[in-house]
């Protein structure tokens, strides 16, 4: 291929065609009078909503029941704004004469939504499918340090989890 | 606690893990691509004993020359192998990193770097080298230029001269390495303000972020009293 | 307007209304033609809605409120701004642009001074305005500021030419500078023979028309000539450091232009408040009426372009002016004329 | 312009060096800052750092006579994160999401030469499913910056209204990108040795659909911006750079085509990405003025719209990830990748120490070369001109000071 100037190429619409003096100017006003008739996109935002699609990163939920105090977020987490704190209970066995189980306890859940960069590693790396995202995006704060939000709040988000969505045609279902 | 590997708690793809193949070169140097044997040929015509050694990175050629054949090396690879466009020109401390206090390597949070020095491709006569690469838009061809720096003075030549964009680069591993260029015009602050002390990218230089904060994996957990179980492995 | 409904009235009392017609003209103007055009007709144009909240409708409530605002705001001077002239130059460029509304009339008798020269009048008090511009920017002891008045200046001037001789066409044809007189000149005059409409001017004096709204726009500095308040790179030229209510007169004072030059425009061509067939004390009535939906045209032709183009650059500006508008002007004027002397 | 009598924003108590002018002397300004007295007709202004023409945070102190700029000399570093810092603290899977931020109108287009160098160096390849996807998300993330830069440009030359166009349809593509990884911005999708995830189940389509907004939107462009006479006027000729020293600057992408190099790693690059199944066309423009920068983006937003189409069609089923360890290590090792993103000529120098993270990253950004040509670009143009040369340059602020 070689340097082809604006007048070679095939890309532009009208390009190489001469052009009368002005048609520019008035092409252009008739784009912008065009637009004034065909409607506006905005959403009028706290009266309607627009739907953000299933798999946005809009927060994260937590399964407190299934979380085993791994730690194994709070060490992925490139912002270390994951905040957990536990401590192992004896539990009574689950069979008669079984062994005396030991089960860790969630303490504390915190995840500093200021410094959280929606990158969702914890997610991906949790073994026990405790995180989850869900498209939830309004919970902004009148101040940063009100970011800060502990498992129960991150418990109640587990409400708008949405459930997983079909893949496109010739993906490889993987079983998870 | 501060487990080697995280906690398996599942293993559901423990059996799976494929050994990574290793490194792309042997102990041997691997022989070099065509078009890259021949871009060495003509630097080393010219450059003569200015070239001490090369290696093959990932199909690039990489070639360290001697300090004093720096900026020649800048021309030769302008007019002889025509090197037109400056992609950067960048320094790097080989000093081993120091270990990470939090946990020891393999952590998912933090990688611990081996505590032995060891060089990178075409080696290197110390702890600081400075690097760049020249490309040719025509012939789409590049080459990895290095070269070595004296740790007690560190400085190299200036390429500003030959590729005026070298400018802003070498601004730039001089206030984060500490290596000045003999020539350059205008040797000053880029990024950092201009009372900033030391050399960010050193080896040697904290980052902050990860002082002042405890490392997550430290709080830990608990167990009941009497219990050495470690954390997690139970579900 | 001493006559005004048959009431005969003092001159104290004629005054006291003049005065409060004329200066509430202005901001209202300003609100009418900010909420249309800058608010809703860019929107739209921009496949926006533009505020639809405040006031209930469409938010025409908007920019009142936004005025209030401005009052409320903190009367912020530089520290090396000089003081007096710093306070003072919004206030020339507001009144710059009562003084046009003072000949412009809205009706036979509807006129705050029927002055005999009022053409020559309106555009000679509508570049008072420079004078506060030079001073704002100069006064605020910025560079963006200085950069921006010494523009706003340079264009003014070179613009104020051809404005001028856009209008002569007209008033050649009209015959007086009066602009009473221009509109009954078009009131009364005759498409080749037919009357039906009188001959309004835009028709003849297209051209003139054409160069007016282009000099009007660098008068007004709006896009494509808006290198005085350039807000990509003197991010806003003279008026940077104004704030609160003197920075609401700089806006009373770009919009309250554009309202007077859209109005001097619609009677210079469009037949200002005379609407075919009504004469006498109903065309008082309606006068007014008639005149704000033409200058409304107006307008909306000198915001659309606003709206669409890109700013030229001073240099380019200036030769624009030099090399086409003002030889096309006088040709215009030559043209019209050689009509005159021989038709 | 005589500005003798008043020095004008100059505080009364700073320390005033005494400055000899001499225009060919302030190739680089080293000491000429803000605070210079004006008692010789030239006038210093400081361009940004906030200022509505620099993008962000990027400082320009010009030396101006009358409007005529003498010397410029850009100011950066008030947005710098210390990226290549930062790689060292941190394992690969987290490095993906810091680098999705250094240019971010096209993260996606960031994380791929890095994900590469790290594949490279471990021997892994992603399979083809995944190489397609990531094609097509890297064109459409440039598709998205540009149509943004098609309406910025007219903001800055004084046309309010192509700024809201731009914005308006690259909305379209975010969704796109957004119902795919989740992230509108950053996606942070690509994972070393493939993809997170797959597509979600009706995505096709609406790129299809997408891609019909887009070319509509070019039009649009060029009726209301790149044919308008004053736009014309206003860019060309202005700023022109030309081949060899844009070359020697290290000014690369749609900027280096725009002067008539016809250099595109797409194409002339080591094989990456699917680029090689794709029939697609290298934009050059013989001018490398500020408006054969517009016209060859504007052209190629309409080859990478053509572009995912065909890889639309193409899309092979199969994985979306290779078999990789659950620890990433690379392998001891040095790599140099290099891709033609949006903005530029991006790479990654990664030196490895077979460790869980990098041990040096070198980050080659475009947006730094190419504004680092500004002080030789800029001398003797005007004000205006300055704007409209930092408008067609286009550059990320995250991607000059990484």
């Amino acid at each position: 291929m070689t340097a082809v100037g604006p007048s070679a190429g095939d890309g532009g619409k009208k390009k190489s065609a001469r052009r009368l003096p002005g048609q520019g100017l008035v092409e252009g006003l008739g784009v912008t009078l065009r637009t004034m008739f065909e409607g506006a996109v905005t959403v009028q935002y706290p009266h309607e909503k627009e739907e953000p699609p299933t798999r946005a990163r809009g927060v994260i939920a937590l399964k407190e029941e299934n979380c085993t105090v791994c730690m194994l977020c709070a060490r992925s987490c490139p912002d270390w704004c994951i905040y957990i704190e536990g401590h192992k209970e004896a539990r009574p066995p689950r069979r008669a004469g079984g062994r005396e189980r030991s089960v860790s306890v969630l303490d504390r859940f915190d995840i500093d939504f200021a410094l959280c960069m929606y990158c969702g590693i914890c997610v991906e790396v949790c073994p026990f499918d405790a995180l989850f995202w869900s498209p939830e995006f309004e919970y902004s704060e009148g101040s940063i340090a009100k970011l800060l939000h502990d498992k129960r709040k991150l418990g109640d988000w587990m409400e708008v989890v949405p459930e997983s969505e079909p893949l496109e045609v010739g993906a490889e279902i993987k079983a998870k | 606690m501060a487990d080697e590997t995280p906690p398996e708690g599942n293993g559901t793809e423990a059996g799976e893990v494929v050994e990574a193949a290793e490194g792309a070169e042997g102990a041997e140097v691997p022989a070099l691509g065509e078009r890259e044997q021949a871009l060495l040929d003509r630097l080393a015509a010219e450059l003569g004993d200015g070239v001490v050694e090369h290696a093959e990175a990932c199909g690039d050629l990489v070639v360290r020359v001697r300090p004093d054949s720096w900026r020649r090396a800048a021309s030769v690879a302008r007019s002889e192998l025509d090197c037109d466009y400056l992609s950067f020109v960048a320094g790097i401390d080989w000093m081993p990193a120091e270990p990470f206090r939090g946990a020891p390597g393999g952590e998912p949070s933090q990688p611990s770097q081996p505590s032995d020095t060891a060089y990178g491709a075409a080696g290197s006569a110390g702890r600081f080298q400075v690097f760049a690469r020249v490309q040719s838009t025509t012939d789409h061809h590049g080459v990895t230029l290095k070269t070595d720096v004296d740790e007690s003075d560190p400085r190299a030549e200036s390429w500003v001269e030959v590729y005026p964009g070298a400018d802003w680069h070498e601004r730039e591993c001089w206030e984060m390495y500490g290596i000045s260029f003999d020539g350059h015009p205008n040797l000053r602050h880029l990024y950092l303000p201009s009372e900033f002390q030391g050399h960010p990218l050193r080896k040697d230089f904290p980052l902050l972020a990860r002082e002042v904060k405890p490392w997550p994996g430290l709080v830990d957990v608990e167990g009941p009293a009497g219990s050495d179980e470690a954390a997690g492995g139970d579900a | 307007m001493t006559h005004l409904l048959a009431v005969d009235i003092g001159w104290g009392w004629t005054l006291a209304i003049k005065t409060v017609v004329v200066l509430g003209l202005i901001p209202l103007g300003a609100l009418i033609l900010g909420y249309t055009f800058l608010l809703k007709m860019m929107s739209h144009m921009q496949s926006r809605l533009g505020p639809m909240d405040p006031g209930g409708f469409h938010g025409w409530f908007q920019l009142v409120g936004d005025g209030m605002k401005f009052l409320q705001k903190e009367d912020i001077m530089p520290e090396q701004a000089d003081r007096r002239v710093f306070a003072l130059a919004p206030a020339v460029v507001v009144i710059s642009t009562f003084l046009i509304f003072v000949v412009i009339p809205t009706g036979p008798r509807l006129v705050v001074k029927d002055l005999d020269v009022g053409v020559f009048y309106a555009l000679a008090v509508s570049s008072l305005s420079i004078i506060g511009v030079l001073m704002a920017g100069w006064a605020s002891a910025n560079k963006f500021a200085l950069l921006g008045a010494l523009r706003a200046a340079a264009q003014l001037i070179a613009y104020e030419l051809p404005l001028l001789l856009a209008v002569v066409g007209v008033v050649v044809q009209a015959g007086t500078m009066n602009l009473n007189g221009i509109v009954t000149a078009q009131q009364n005059g005759a498409i080749f023979g037919w009357d039906g409409l009188g001959n309004p001017y835009i028709l003849t004096q297209f051209v003139g028309f054409a160069l007016f709204l282009v000099a009007a726009q660098a008068e007004l500095t709006q896009t494509p000539f808006d290198m005085p308040v350039a807000e990509s790179e003197l991010v806003s030229g003279y008026m940077v450091e104004y704030t609160g209510f003197r920075f609401l007169f700089f806006f009373i004072g770009e919009f309250g232009t554009a309202f007077a030059f859209a109005a001097l425009a619609a009677t210079l061509v469009l037949g200002g408040w005379a609407l075919p067939g009504v004469h006498g004390g109903t065309a008082d009535l309606l006068g007014p009426l008639v005149l704000f939906v033409k200058l409304m045209a107006v307008a909306f032709l000198i915001f659309w372009v606003r709206f669409t183009y890109p700013r030229l650059r001073e240099d380019q500006l200036q030769a624009m002016a030099w090399k086409y508008l003002i030889p096309i002007a006088l040709a215009n004027i030559l043209v019209t004329g050689l009509f005159k002397v021989w038709l | 312009m005589s500005t003798t009598d008043r020095p004008v924003a100059t505080r009364p108590s700073a320390v005033v060096p005494e400055i000899e002018v001499d225009p060919g002397a302030f190739r680089h300004l080293a000491d000429a800052q803000m605070n210079v007295e004006l008692d010789t007709g030239d006038m210093v202004l400081n361009l940004g750092p906030q200022h509505p023409a620099t993008h962000g945070t990027l400082r320009l102190v010009v030396r101006l006579d009358g409007e005529r700029v003498l010397a410029a000399d850009p100011v950066i570093g008030y947005m710098h994160r210390g990226y290549e810092k930062l790689t060292e603290y941190r394992p690969y899977p987290q490095i993906i999401t810091l680098i999705n931020r250094i240019d971010w109108l096209s993260s996606f287009a960031n994380e791929v030469p890095f994900v590469h160098a790290a594949e490279r160096l471990m021997g892994i390849e992603a399979p083809p499913r995944a190489v397609y996807i990531r094609t097509i998300l890297t064109e459409l993330s440039r598709i998205a910056t540009f149509i943004l830069f098609l309406g910025e440009m007219g903001l800055q030359v004084g046309a309010m209204t192509p700024a809201f166009f731009g914005f308006r349809d690259r909305e379209h593509v975010l969704n796109v990108i957004e119902g795919a990884t989740g992230g509108r911005f950053h996606p942070n999708f690509n994972r070393v040795g493939g993809l997170k995830d797959d597509l979600p189940w009706g995505w096709i389509a609406e790129c299809r659909r997408t891609m019909d907004i887009v070319f509509k939107s070019c039009d649009d462009f060029e009726d209301l911006l790149m044919g308008n006479e004053i736009f014309e006027a206003r860019t060309r000729s202005i700023g022109i750079i030309p081949a060899d020293v844009g070359t020697s600057y290290g000014v690369s992408g749609s900027n280096i085509r725009a002067s008539g190099v016809d250099w595109d790693l797409r194409r002339d690059g080591d094989a990456y990405l699917a680029y090689r199944d794709v029939d697609f066309k290298v934009w050059t423009h013989p001018d490398g003025d500020s408006y054969a920068r517009y016209w060859v983006r504007l052209q190629e937003t309409r080859e990478s719209a053509r572009m995912v189409l065909q890889l639309l069609d193409a899309i092979p089923a199969g994985p979306i990830m290779a078999k990789v360890p659950r620890v990433i290590k690379v392998p001891e090792g040095e790599c140099w990748v290099e891709t033609e993103n949006p903005l530029g000529q991006m790479g990654y120098y990664l030196v490895s120490k077979g460790s869980t993270g990098p041990f040096r990253t070198k980050i080659r950004s475009a947006s730094f070369s190419n504004v680092s040509i500004l002080p030789w670009l800029l001398q003797g143009v005007y004000i205006p001109d300055i704007i409209t040369i930092l408008a067609s340059l286009y550059f990320i602020l995250g991607d000059i000071d990484r």
